[in-house]
């Protein structure tokens, strides 16, 4: 049941994050054709379409949207946004909702996900690039399944398709600091520390 | 409903016989939707002749009972659906009328395949061409109309 | 027997290509009256009508037979030619040879059958032929005079058209003041601009035109006559106050000691006994409603009276008549709005103060309403904070109300949910719909505009709206999301569909046009013919004919007007003589044939019949009027003497058409 | 029964007083139980006028003879539905007529009477017994039970009080019909019948029509001044010829079948058709099919409609689809 | 022709043969690549997804970096590609962002910098130019040109139609092969998701594979190396998990060009494929 009107509507202001974050006041323009969901590769797979998401934010179901296993399996393809016919970006309304779910810790729905993007991130901040063997390695390490995708690896291995070095840039310092703003999603151990 | 070879009644001059019938059609839906089954070239029998009224209700009983008369086996009444009559109301009261009219001339030993009323749009043209076939099956299968035709 | 030709046409290869046209030709020279026959290759085309032409003069032809295709085709041609040739033009006859039998007969197994259909259809043709009758259309004079049925703002558009086209209009109006539903507004969609604003100078033109005769606070009561010859009774109803004198000042309503609730602002404010409706009224001056009016009630008061600086109220008056006779009647009757009281127990069956209808929240929004233009909770006076709309309520439930749209209902409701939000900071509007269809100008943008502004719009329809306290619980659903929702709400505002105004029916069986099935009036085409009756002179404009905005309403006034201007601006009218006629010596007065005429074309008359050898003795005949019959036939059967008979479809042609195909 | 043969002499007294210029009333026969229509025109005539169980005629069509004359007619249950439907179709002028309603104990089989009673008694007088007639003749009292000898029209009666009268003689008589008799028993029988039985059926009474026309003269829905079937007028304007006038099968079952439609829902169940039919055509079950399914299909019709064929409901059964 | 040239993380390490191929073609072609110096990861997916400041900034420094260097930049990997054009696009319309990268990394971004996918490149120098390189034209090869996502999507910062995508069609028309119309040409292969969800990742990409062999195609020709990687060397598992027989090879479009243009194949790359190209490739006389 879905409680609406004077103190049931507090939720809808952190929509309003939403809505900033991305970029966007036209949520409340879709009118539910659901386009978006009919051209979504991964509709499938989702709890909630891509077009009831919208559907909650304007209603300001923020919570159910946060908890949805939804917003994780997004791919980010961007076929929703392409299409929408009210000129909705849809999928950096995804984007803006991992991003707030992860800061605020709700990412149970979608843990792979937000691992894997650590990790990428963690790599990135520390080499300048990314070192692909460390997170897929660390991807594997963190779900306890070390041997996932093995096979793939010994290939990539056998044609030389896979480092075993990291090259850290020269400018690795400038990257840091672009991670170092506040409220940046990677820490090192010693900044989580210091916080 | 298909007839049989030896259904086929024969004329006196041998030729296989062949139902007439007289068909009064309303001008603006039933006569137009014969028209229609022409312009779209649906082929029916050419047992049927055309009497052109400007609505069903213009149909006397008088003209279906002297059709019969003068010989032809069957008469169709074809108006526009009920609720459309170009005159607004004139074919609720052919429904009335034909319906008792035709329910009197079964009673007095018609059958019921001699008296057709039927509803024809000008966009039913193979509607029309379909009631022909039908009337023409039945008649064929009941044979000529002799009881009260002076011919 | 009059000397008959026979044209048998090949249309090409249409014709000709299945059937054996000179053989039909010479067959037809033998049958009954034909002194000529011939066959051409396309007797439609000039050569062909040449052909005609001058075989009449040759062959001193009385009536032609032209053995063709369908006469809904070429009927007419071929009696222009019949009229050239110096016949009348009704002494012709079609055979349908092309659609009736070349194309459906073609092949070339049944090809003897279909000769001989052909040869029976020509004989047909020709027995009907030897039976025709000259016809000559009749002449009707026009009164080029309109009487228009309503005051609001489809019959204010229409009086204005034909009124600015140099006719005279009588607009008859049963409120005290023109302006119907459309004054009673405080914005319009799209555009937000003021309702009173663009119609009272409407309103203000129509008082003051030269050609515009009105009538307010009266009913039309009586309509007889037909196209261009109506006549029609007025009842101006008793004001008891005199307009010859009353100069508007004003003193009477402002004084006076009754108070009822105001019908104008559906009972959100109040009025005195004797009053105007709004402030802009057209015309601008009282009435006393007698039944609340302490003088009637009480016996004395007479407040009025005594304050009246003209002497102008009169409490003596009665209600006058007026006969009026007019060329065409355009009815703008307008519409009301569902009574959902009556149905809808699951929204309170109007119990909850706070449950208001869309016309009850224009009035309150209103500058000049009952409230001053604050938005309110009628049980409290509090501002609401959380305001749900209700959209269908009445429409497109065919269960308990109406199968159809009601058209404007989605757009109202937008337009409150942004007057709403507008006008009270931090307010919630919820709307629920089913669909929500914005099908005019600029009417999706601002359907979004409201998006944007922050109304929510669920999609699901309310199953019940409940107090809790001082709250509105209204419990409905969000099927997109396929869940329940529950609001608590300050104010629910009912979308109420369209009706046809009260009366309605009256009205139709008064002029005698048909209603649908709905009770709005019934145009002739509903594409082609959207703004016609089915009984001529009469037309119809705005809501009366079926839910329609402002826009709609006023483009269809308009071709009303313009309509009515192409028929009256004629000197006289010219009749189809394809008419029913009663042989008065077989009538026998029983009127069986009275009530079937849809046009109510067929009335009792007294002759006096001298018979020989008799006294003359007066009896009741029927009469039919040309004006009025559109020549259905369906009185000719009604008829058992036979004493009424269709022209052009005579019962003596039809029994010969009868003999002569069935030979 | 002597009552209201007094009562109706008195009150054609009254009325010649009142300036009354026709009474149509009933007298006895020539011959033993028999009654015949009577036409009072002066005061002095009104001592023939009776009221027996032989007044089997409906006087209503009378009326029509006497268009510009004060008339007083006398009309039993059966007979007043005619009298209101020759008013309806303007053929009458009611303000002329005075209606005078007798109740009814039911009419009697003449020859089955004649049989019962002895050959050369002389009825003196009749009484009404509720389930029987009580004959007194010169041979004695003789006791005829209405079930066994009332016409068959009477066995089906639902109104043996008139109803619409201006003055109604004597006490309302009880019921006369016989409870539960299905009026329409025959017309279900000839309806089972396959249509080439039913054909047969038809076409052996049809035959042996005379075409005198006596059932339409005496029908009161056949009111036309000149019926479609016997037009005279002269050639050159001659209208529709609907039926030729030869006596063959197919020209009397036209008449027939055009006569029982177009008296449709406007028969007042008389029976007067077939009463005088010289060769015992039972009319009534042409007349009685219509009214079983105009009852069947569309009910009662408004009083304010001429007949059931002037109007219609948009949801009419619908056959023809 | 000069241009700036910024390979990303995956051409460093699973798509050599992209890299190797890329710089090949384009020489063959006249095209000189200057390769950014030093730069960075472009933040891909996950920095989208996590921040929307990072997902701007990490891109910002390569294109501050080209505007040093006073070069536009070619961009051969799709996600690079949108990542780049993107952060243009931020960096040019939201002022506050812009201001505080260049706060961070000390220097401004003016936005003069000008993207391109290597397709845009490639066309660039024109198709009857590719077209007189050819000296082995691909006659046999039936080709369904993979788009992807992010080389279309979203539109403005695409390089094609996004529905209809037609640039790589052209090249390869150019080079004779027969290239198939087929559906699913701009759909999503979820290689973004395959670490996380694999499962529903081989759903998509079997559905790819499943369009293209339906449309006759013996290869797919794509132009990014994580779709490549996806569609190459996830068969063994597509098959797997849905019993199906999937061996097309998936190219890079440049090794397509390479060939027609007489490079060898082992130059540019072809023996490091999952599936074996080796059929396609004799198939055209390679």
């Amino acid at each position: 049941m879905i409680l609406l009107g004077g103190k049931n509507a507090t939720e809808k202001d952190s929509v309003g994050a939403v809505v900033r974050a991305s970029g966007h006041a036209t949520l409340l323009h879709c009118y539910q054709c659901g386009k978006c969901t009919a051209g979504c590769p991964l509709a499938f797979g989702m709890d909630y379409n891509p077009n009831q998401i919208i559907r909650l934010l304007q209603l300001g179901r923020m919570k159910q949207v946060l908890g949805s296993r939804a917003i994780w399996i997004c791919a980010g393809c961007w076929t929703c946004t392409t299409r929408c016919p009210c000129s909705i970006d849809i999928a950096r309304v995804m984007d803006s909702l991992r991003v707030i779910a992860r800061r605020e810790g709700q990412t149970a729905q979608g843990r792979d996900v937000a691992s894997f993007n650590d990790l990428f991130l963690q790599s990135v901040r520390r080499y300048g690039r990314v070192f692909e063997l460390s997170v897929v390695l660390g991807l594997n390490v963190r779900r306890r399944r070390l041997f996932h995708d093995a096979d793939l690896g010994r290939f990539m291995l056998a044609r030389g398709k896979l480092r075993f070095t990291a090259e850290k840039i020269k400018g690795v310092k400038e990257v840091r600091r672009l991670f170092s703003r506040q409220g940046a999603p990677v820490r090192t151990r010693k900044e989580r520390v210091k916080e | 409903m298909s007839v049989n070879e030896s259904d086929v009644v024969t004329t006196a001059e041998g030729a296989a016989w062949e139902p007439k019938i007289v068909a009064f059609l309303c001008n603006w839906c039933s006569y137009a939707g014969a028209d229609l089954a022409g312009v779209s070239r649906i082929k029916y029998p050419a047992n049927v002749r055309i009497i052109r009224v400007p609505c069903s209700s213009r149909v006397n009983p008088q003209f279906v009972f002297r059709a019969f008369e003068r010989g032809a086996d069957g008469v169709l009444v074809a108006g526009c659906h009920p609720g459309d009559c170009h005159y607004v109301t004139g074919n609720y009261y052919t429904r009335r009328r034909l319906t008792l009219f035709k329910r009197l001339l079964e009673y007095v030993g018609f059958e019921p395949e001699r008296f057709i009323v039927r509803w024809v749009s000008a966009s039913e043209g193979q509607r029309f061409a379909e009631t022909v076939k039908e009337m023409v099956d039945g008649l064929k299968h009941l044979g000529p109309q002799k009881r009260v035709s002076r011919v | 027997m009059p000397r008959i030709g026979v044209f048998v046409c090949w249309c090409g290869s249409n014709i000709g290509g299945v059937l054996d046209c000179p053989a039909i030709a010479q067959e037809a020279a033998s049958f009954p009256g034909v002194v000529y026959s011939t066959e051409y290759k396309y007797v439609c085309s000039d050569p062909g009508q040449k052909l005609i032409v001058d075989a009449v003069k040759e062959h001193r032809l009385e009536r032609v037979v032209v053995a063709s295709c369908s006469p809904r085709l070429h009927e007419e041609t071929f009696r222009q030619v019949l009229r050239r040739s110096g016949l009348n033009p009704y002494f012709f006859e079609m055979a349908n040879l092309r659609e009736h039998c070349s194309w459906v007969h073609p092949d070339t197994t049944v090809r003897e059958q279909a000769q001989r259909k052909a040869v029976d259809l020509v004989r047909r043709a020709v027995a009907k032929a030897a039976r025709l009758e000259p016809l000559f259309p009749g002449k009707i004079p026009v009164v080029r005079r309109c009487l228009v049925i309503g005051g609001g703002i489809a019959g204010i558009q229409t009086a204005l058209d034909v009124a600015d086209a140099g006719l005279e209009v009588l607009l008859v109006e049963r409120e005290p003041t023109i302006g119907g539903n459309m004054v009673k507004l405080d914005k319009t969609f799209p555009t937000l601009d003021c309702s009173a604003c663009i119609s009272t100078p409407k309103m203000v033109a129509v008082a003051q035109h030269p050609n515009i005769r009105l009538y307010t606070y009266a009913q039309v009561e009586e309509v007889t006559g037909y196209i261009g010859n109506f006549k029609a009774r007025i009842r101006q109803k008793a004001r008891y106050v005199d307009h010859s004198k009353c100069n508007g000042c004003g003193t009477c309503w402002t004084r006076c000691p009754v108070t009822v609730p105001d019908d104008f602002n559906l009972g959100l404010g109040e009025r005195g006994a004797i009053y105007i409706p709004f402030p802009q009224a057209v015309p601008n001056k009282p009435v006393i409603d007698l039944e609340h009016c302490r003088r009637s009630t009480r016996g004395k008061c007479g407040a009025c009276a005594k304050l009246c600086p003209t002497g102008a109220i009169d409490y003596e008056q009665k209600d006058e008549f007026v006969d009026v006779e007019v060329g065409a009647i355009i009815v703008a009757t307008g519409y009301g709005l569902f009574p959902w009281e009556k149905v809808y127990g699951e929204y309170g069956y109007g119990r909850f103060r706070d449950v208001i209808t869309g016309l009850m929240f224009e009035r309150m929004v209103n500058a000049s309403g009952p409230t001053g233009g604050k938005i309110q909770r009628p049980s409290s006076g509090k501002e609401p904070k959380t305001v749900v709309f209700i959209q269908c309520v009445g429409s497109r439930d065919e269960a308990r109300g109406k199968e159809y749209c009601s058209r404007f209902c989605c757009m109202y409701t937008a337009k409150h949910a942004h007057q709403i939000l507008e006008k009270i900071p931090g307010s919630e509007v919820y709307v629920f719909y089913i669909d929500v269809r914005t099908f005019g100008k600029g009417y999706e943008e601002f359907y979004r505009r409201v998006r944007d502004e922050g109304a929510v719009y669920i999609r699901g329809r309310v199953s019940k709206v409940y107090q809790d306290g001082s709250k509105l619980i209204v419990r409905g659903a969000d099927t997109l999301l396929g869940e329940q929702v529950e609001i608590a709400a300050d104010m629910v505002v009912l979308a109420t569909g369209a009706v046809p105004a009260a009366g309605a029916a009256d009205v139709a069986r008064m002029i005698g046009i048909p209603q649908d099935k709905d009770g709005f009036f019934q145009e002739a085409h509903p594409k082609l013919r959207p703004v016609e009756t089915h009984t001529g002179g009469v037309y119809l404009a705005g809501t009366c004919q079926g839910p329609k905005d402002i826009p709609d309403t006023v483009s269809q006034a308009s071709g009303a007007a313009a309509k009515v201007c192409g028929l009256l601006l004629r000197d006289e009218l010219e009749t189809n003589p394809l008419v029913s006629k009663v042989n008065e010596a077989l009538c026998t007065g029983c009127l069986a044939c009275q009530p079937v005429c849809p046009y109510r074309a067929i009335q009792p008359v007294t002759i006096t019949e001298r018979l020989p050898g008799q006294p003359p003795r007066e009896r009741v005949v029927a009469r039919v009027n040309e004006g009025l019959c559109q020549g259905c036939g369906a009185c000719t059967v009604a008829c058992r003497a036979g004493a009424i008979d269709l022209k052009g479809f005579t019962n003596k042609q039809l029994i010969a058409e009868v003999d002569a195909l069935c030979l | 029964m002597k009552e209201i043969t007094e009562m109706l002499q008195q009150v054609a007294a009254r009325l010649f007083n009142e300036g009354l210029e026709m009474f149509i009333g009933y007298e006895s026969g020539s011959v033993p139980a028999k009654a015949r229509p009577y036409f009072a025109a002066v005061q002095g005539e009104t001592a023939a006028l009776v009221f027996n169980p032989f007044c089997e005629h409906n006087l209503a069509k009378y009326l029509v003879r006497f268009p510009n004359a004060k008339t007083a007619v006398v009309v039993k249950g059966c007979d007043a539905g005619a009298v209101e439907r020759l008013v309806k179709e303007r053929n009458l002028d009611r303000t002329r007529i005075t209606v005078i309603g007798v109740p009814c104990g039911g009419m009697l089989a003449r020859e089955r009477v004649l049989a019962e009673l002895p050959q050369d008694g002389k009825i003196t007088a009749i009484t009404d017994r509720r389930d029987a007639f009580v004959f007194q003749t010169s041979k004695g009292e003789h006791v005829l039970e209405k079930k066994a000898f009332l016409l068959a029209k009477c066995l089906i009666c639902t109104q043996n009080n008139p109803t619409g009268v201006d003055l109604m003689l004597g006490k309302e008589a009880p019921p006369v019909g016989e409870t539960g008799k299905d009026p329409y028993a025959r017309v279900k029988e000839i309806s089972a019948l396959d249509p080439p039985a039913r054909a047969a059926f038809w076409d052996r009474l049809m035959d042996r029509c005379l075409r005198c026309y006596a059932c339409r003269e005496v029908c009161p829905a056949c009111s036309c001044t000149e019926c479609c079937f016997e037009q005279a007028v002269p050639g050159w304007q001659q209208g529709a010829i609907w039926l030729s006038k030869a006596v063959t099968l197919p020209d009397n079952l036209h008449y027939h079948v055009i006569r029982a439609f177009h008296v449709a829902g406007r028969c007042t169940g008389c029976g007067e058709c077939e009463r005088v039919c010289p060769v015992r055509i039972p009319l009534m079950l042409l007349n009685r099919k219509l009214a079983g399914d105009i009852d069947e299909l569309y009910g009662p019709t408004p009083p304010d409609v001429p007949s059931v064929l002037c109007t219609y409901a948009t949801g009419d059964r619908d056959e023809f689809t | 022709m000069k241009i700036g040239y910024y390979p990303g993380c995956s051409l460093e390490s699973s798509a050599k043969e992209y890299d190797r191929a890329t710089r090949l073609v384009a020489r063959h072609l006249g095209i000189q690549l200057y390769d950014l110096n030093d730069w960075n990861c472009c933040g891909a997916t996950a920095a989208h997804s996590t921040d929307h400041f990072l997902a701007a900034a990490l891109p910002a420094r390569n294109l501050m970096i080209a505007e040093e260097m006073g070069l536009n930049v070619t961009v051969p990997c799709a996600a690079c590609y949108q990542r780049l054009r993107l952060a243009h696009r931020e960096l040019t319309e939201n002022e506050a962002t812009a201001r505080e990268i260049a706060e961070l990394l000390g220097r401004p971004y003016q936005g003069k910098v000008r993207i391109y996918s290597l397709l845009e490149t490639i066309a660039g120098i024109g198709l009857d130019q590719l077209a007189a390189q050819v000296v082995r034209p691909l006659k046999e090869l039936k080709v369904a040109c993979y788009y992807g996502c992010l080389l279309v999507r979203p539109p403005g910062t695409g390089c094609d139609d996004p529905e209809n995508p037609r640039l790589m069609d052209e090249l390869l028309l150019a080079a004779k092969a027969e290239v198939l119309d087929w559906g699913y040409k701009n759909e999503c292969c979820g290689a973004s998701l395959v670490f996380s969800e694999r499962r529903l990742a081989l759903r998509l990409i079997r559905n790819i594979l499943r369009n293209a062999v339906d449309a006759g195609a013996t290869s797919i020709a794509c132009a990014c190396p994580l779709c490549q990687t996806n569609l190459d060397t996830r068969q063994g598992q597509v098959n797997k998990e849905f019993g199906t027989s999937f061996a097309i090879p998936i190219f890079y479009f440049p090794q397509l060009l390479g060939l027609a243009m007489g490079l060898y194949p082992q130059d540019l790359g072809l023996g490091k494929h999952f599936i074996d190209p080796q059929r396609a490739i004799k198939a055209v006389g390679g």
